[in-house]
């Protein structure tokens, strides 16, 4: 079962990913970033177990750790360049 | 203590920089790194003196025995360099305090001292290291800090150049990185001596043929081999002018002794003269090297950055004397490495004094300069001499042994190029002294001879070129014993 | 999937989108490590590939702009020096010996000694980090150093702390809208910097050690540093004192050494540290660590520092 | 196969099965809200489901403690960067779709 | 050649990374741009590094009496070094971009070059 888990991981994955290159909007490459970010804790949990080494948990955190980080970082990066845009055009008017 | 030289000589200034740090203000900054650099000086005289005397010594970090730790192995070569790069970096930091204050912010003059011990520190570990890894590690570290200075530069160009610097440098990095781990994937080690043996059994496969093309290639970039030069003159001509001195008389010197060591020491001469074509393409690479950025030197404005570019040739000059591969070209480009650093230190840090005076060193701006500063302008013109190679002076010395050298390989063409290449120096050297010697200076400006704490390092270094350029028993013999040592290593 | 992340990444003109995809494509690095059994570098690549360098590349954007201005063309020179080096890898490997075969060289020579004997000589149960810390401790002492430059590096070009403090600009001041952000990172930040001091002093017997947890410790206060604005996290942590810490990290692993000189040893040997040799590597060990923990975190601080004030002073030009 | 395999084995199929409907459902829907819809709740629960599972394969030890702390830090992160992203495309004006849109 | 595919797979992926990194260094104009290529051409060498590391049927390189067979750490060390290394350099290069975006204001190469010629 575990590694029915692992591929299907792996699958969704690659869907997410897919998203992170099709966009449309910066939105979702944030949205698939994310999800590929729990994804792949996940993934290290499950592989851990599988290999028999389940010390390995610790990174596993690491990457739940980081990837709220980044999650915060990209959007006040957007809201931060979005306040410039408006700034710009109040100049323009 | 004494058995602990070796280590003392790298950790004292990579101690020494965060202390500084802590320091905080400039002057305690600036004495603290003097006494640092001439520390390590000493210390590299103690060992030069040592292995002279009793051979090669090794060093165990951590006292780990070879191929399971670090090993420091000082030999007759690096010792030598690390008496060349220890007492240039002592005799430009004694001469930089004012033009230093001039050239950079207050603000972030620590700042630049501790760069500058940590780029010191990271060009004498590369020296004195006898690992293949920790070599990419130290050149990492010289490397991070020469980026630094050189963007401290005042023209916003030095910003760009520094970029530029950074990228080519850590793709030459890489490559190494890339041939040291192909190397350990066929040895299993990374300790020099050790690879040393353990390379020939595997010599005549393609993975170590193109680990010594990526180690050979990532060197090159660093050294600024023609065509790999870009850099080069961008990042010398808008560095700091002290960092300029600096860089040119050390951080070159030290690229060529990578290049030396991975050719003859890890891969061994044999491996080296297996592929002929690359003794051949080092030599056509270096006259390349001399011709084309001697003849972009002539036609460049500033005069910094044409000696930049005649720093381009003359390592053409060594990479000729290396490209021979025999005992006798292989001193040559060891001479050659002593006495430019004698020159071109001499000529940046005349430039040094110039730039602090007249704040340019523009060809234009620096007319009738003699009857302003004579010395300075006296110092630029033996350093000048020394560079096209007048007998006399040590580029003579150096020559003479290169010309030597191609002869005994009965290479006329090549020598005679050499002497042409000469020729072009004399050009490039020559717009400069007319136009400091015979034009009246501009009326309006008024401009002094530099401080004595300026003149008195610089003509230090002038009076090294004239005196071992007359007494040359020192660096012959030493260099000759290099040379042997070298060759006979990998037997 | 790391090959698709890359040309991604290279056809891709957003910057922020191609920012995004190389956090991606760290993440997925960091996968391939685990597999290959490479759990420390997993850690490692992860806490920078995914996390720090991203981050910072965001904040630059913020400050440089976020589009590529000009459309792409396809550089044969480049193209071709590109594939002459690809070529050169191909042809080494050629001649490699297979991948995961026991009986390679790299893994006779050396290696087997690390794997044997350093359960006896080092005392603890993590070979990277008993090589990491004893065997090659001086690379690692190369390594914080090259930390360390950086951080005077960027210091010295993004210099800020000798200005004034200046007044909250208004793009700050909006972040006091993120009530819900505020409150959980509130919650999260302390058992995220005592998970720091877990890896810190863990890493003898599991993945982890001084980078990674200063890594972290610094990750921690970046997330402070984005909700609560770059002043208040000042107030709470004064950049000159960072400035020092940067400093006596190095200090202290240099320490270390001379300290063992001293007692006789060489440079790093830390048997002679105490009486027994297994109990002055495990001291050696967590003080070193200690040393790396401490640089790490406070240079990652400091650039993070110099960038985001780089980024309010822009912001104050723009009002 | 005692009763704490079957349970693990049960939960961890219904994870996957949650969390492969949300990719695809991320991959399909129109929009970045329904999107994230997609994404947001399948995610947390999935993520639970499978923790959850290698908890039961742990059994009591320090491994579980970890992994509740995961499953923990996950609870709290997750919803709460989806309401931020939320926010932000909501601030950045994009707008969900709607009526017609939908059916195009 | 079906067994060299195989059992040289990793590095092939390797060798593809690595172009594509340096493709990127080389012919992109956006100065950040450079720097994630840069970051992607050393991540192909830590492939490389790990890849040769790995022993088939070995495990973690952390002590336990269970297991026998362990991966080479040595490799391991090496790219811990190599990682920090790439980030220190990574975070100096933005912050010269920083700076170039301050004083010529652009962060493209061309733009700075033509206002290096005049």
């Amino acid at each position: 079962m575990l590694t029915v888990t692992t591929v299907t991981l792996l699958l969704v994955m690659a869907l997410a990913l897919s998203r992170a290159f099709v966009g449309p909007t910066v939105f979702d490459r944030i949205l698939a970033a994310n999800m590929f970010g729990t994804k792949t804790v996940l993934l290290i949990a499950v592989i851990g177990f599988l290999f028999g080494r389940p010390e390995f948990l610790d990174i596993a955190m690491v990457y739940a750790l980081i990837n709220f980080i980044g999650v915060i970082g990209m959007l006040r990066l957007i809201e931060y360049l979005e306040d410039e845009n408006r700034n710009a055009h109040e100049d323009d008017v | 203590m004494l058995s602990h030289l070796p280590i003392l000589q790298v950790i004292l200034p990579l101690l020494a920089a965060p202390s500084c740090l802590i320091l905080g203000r400039p002057a305690l900054a600036w004495g603290f790194s003097f006494a640092t650099s001439a520390a390590a000086m000493l210390i590299s005289m103690l060992l030069l003196q040592q292995v002279w005397l009793e051979g090669p010594i090794s060093y165990f970090l951590g006292g780990w025995e070879a191929p399971w730790g670090i090993e420091y192995r000082i030999d007759l070569l690096n010792a030598f360099l690390l008496l060349i790069v220890s007492s240039l970096s002592t005799v430009v930091l004694a001469g930089t305090r004012q033009s230093v204050a001039a050239e950079v912010e207050a603000n972030r003059q620590t700042l630049f001292y501790v760069s500058w011990l940590l780029c010191l520190a990271g060009l004498l570990g590369i020296l004195a290291t006898g690992d293949a890894f920790n070599v990419f590690v130290f050149l990492e570290v010289s490397s991070l800090s020469t980026y630094t200075l050189i963007s401290l530069g005042r023209d916003r160009k030095a910003l760009w150049a520094s970029y530029q610097y950074l990228i080519v440098g850590t793709i030459g990095a890489t490559f190494i990185l890339i041939g040291i781990g192909l190397m350990y994937m066929m040895t299993g080690t990374l300790n020099m001596q050790d690879l040393a043996q353990r390379l020939p059994v595997v010599a005549d496969t393609r993975t170590v043929f193109a680990a010594y093309a990526f180690v050979i290639v990532g060197v090159c970039l660093k050294l600024a081999l023609f065509p790999l030069h870009l850099w080069l003159p961008n990042a010398y001509a808008y560095a700091p002018s002290a960092v300029t001195a600096f860089l040119a008389a050390t951080a070159t010197k030290v690229a060529v002794y990578l290049l030396i060591r991975f050719s003859f020491t890890v891969f061994g001469a044999d491996f080296s003269a297996m592929d002929i074509p690359l003794h051949q393409l080092f030599i056509a690479l270096g006259l390349i090297a001399v011709f084309s950025a001697s003849l972009v030197a002539i036609l460049q404005i500033d005069i910094k950055r044409a000696i930049a570019y005649s720093s381009v040739a003359q390592i053409g000059y060594m990479i000729i004397g290396l490209g021979l591969g025999t005992a006798a070209g292989l001193q040559a480009t060891l001479l050659h490495l002593f006495n430019h650093a004698l020159m071109k230190g001499a000529l940046f840090m005349s430039l040094a004094a110039v730039a602090l005076r007249m704040g340019s060193t523009r060809l234009d701006d620096l007319a009738g300069l003699s009857q302003r500063m004579p010395l300075t302008a006296m110092a630029f013109v033996l350093g000048g001499l020394s560079l096209i190679g007048v007998p006399l002076t040590v580029g003579f010395i150096s020559k003479w042994y290169l010309v030597i050298a191609t002869l005994e390989m009965g290479m006329w063409p090549v020598a005679a190029l050499i002497l042409v290449g000469s020729l072009l120096a004399v050009m490039y050297i020559w717009r400069v002294v007319e136009v400091m010697y015979f034009r009246d200076p501009p009326a309006s400006t008024q401009v002094s001879e530099a401080p004595v704490s300026v003149l008195l390092p610089l003509w230090l270094l002038v009076i090294a070129n004239i005196y071992f350029g007359i007494d040359t028993a020192l660096p012959v013999s030493v260099t000759a014993d290099a040379a042997q040592a070298l060759l006979g290593w990998g037997k | 999937m790391l090959v698709a992340t890359a040309i991604g990444i290279a056809v891709n003109r957003d910057l922020l989108s191609v920012v995004m995809l190389s956090s991606i494509y760290g993440l997925l690095s960091a996968n391939f490590f685990v597999t290959m059994d490479a759990v420390d570098v997993a850690f490692t690549e992860a806490a920078v590939g995914a996390g720090i360098s991203p981050l910072l590349m965001f904040t630059t954007m913020a400050i440089v702009g976020r589009y590529e201005k000009l459309p792409h063309r396809w550089s044969l020179s480049a193209l071709v020096l590109v594939s002459i080096t690809g070529a050169l890898l191909l042809v080494a490997t050629m001649d490699m010996p297979a991948f995961g075969a026991p009986d390679a060289p790299a893994q006779q020579h050396v290696a087997p000694r690390y794997i044997e004997q350093s359960g006896q000589e080092v005392g603890i149960p993590n070979i990277v980090t008993s090589v990491l810390a004893t065997y090659r401790g001086f690379d690692t002492f190369g390594e914080v150093t090259v930390i360390f430059t950086a951080g005077v590096g960027v210091l010295s070009l993004l210099m800020i702390g000798d200005r004034a403090t200046k007044p909250l600009s208004s793009h700050l001041l909006k972040a006091s809208q993120h009530k819900i952000l505020r409150i959980v990172s509130k919650v999260l930040i302390a058992p995220i910097l005592l998970f720091a001091l877990y890896v810190q002093f863990h890493g003898d017997y599991g993945p982890g050690g001084g980078f990674q947890a200063g890594v972290i410790f610094a990750a921690a206060i970046i997330v402070y540093t984005m909700l609560f604005g770059l002043d208040s996290a000042r107030q709470v942590i004064d950049q000159g004192w960072v400035r020092v810490m940067a400093a006596v990290g190095v200090l202290l692993y240099g320490a270390v050494g001379v300290v063992s000189m001293v007692n006789g040893g060489n440079f790093l040997d830390y048997d002679v540290l105490a009486k027994d040799p297994i109990h002055g590597q495990h001291y050696g060990i967590i003080v070193i660590e200690l040393g790396v923990g401490i640089t790490v975190a406070a240079v990652m601080v400091l650039i993070y520092f110099s960038f985001a004030g780089r980024l309010v002073d822009r912001g104050h030009q723009d009002d | 196969m005692d009763v704490y395999e079957l349970l693990s084995a049960i939960l961890l199929a219904i994870g996957s099965f949650l969390l492969l409907s949300g990719g695809i459902g991320v991959l399909r829907f129109p929009d970045v809200y329904s999107r994230m819809h997609a994404a947001g709740i399948t995610d947390t629960l999935g993520a639970c489901l499978i923790l959850l599972a290698l908890m039961l394969l742990a059994g009591l030890s320090l491994v579980m403690v970890k992994l509740l702390m995961i499953l923990a830090f996950l609870l709290i992160t997750g919803p709460t960067s989806s309401h931020a992203l939320g926010k932000a495309a909501w601030k950045s004006g994009v707008k969900p779709l709607m009526g017609k849109a939908l059916n195009r | 050649m079906t067994d060299m595919l195989l059992t040289h797979y990793n590095y092939w992926v390797v060798m593809v990374l690595m172009m594509i990194g340096f493709y990127i260094v080389i012919a992109q104009g956006n100065l950040v741009k450079k720097l994630v290529g840069l970051n992607i051409f050393q991540t192909s060498v830590f492939i490389l590094y790990i890849s040769a590391g790995k022993v088939s049927g070995g495990s973690a390189p952390i002590l336990d009496d269970a297991i026998s067979v362990y991966s080479n750490p040595l490799p391991h060390v090496l790219i811990l070094t190599a990682i920090v290394v790439g980030i220190a350099t990574t975070a100096l290069g933005l912050a010269l971009i920083i700076r170039l975006r301050e004083a010529y204001g652009s962060a493209e190469e061309k733009d700075i070059q033509e206002q290096n010629q005049c």
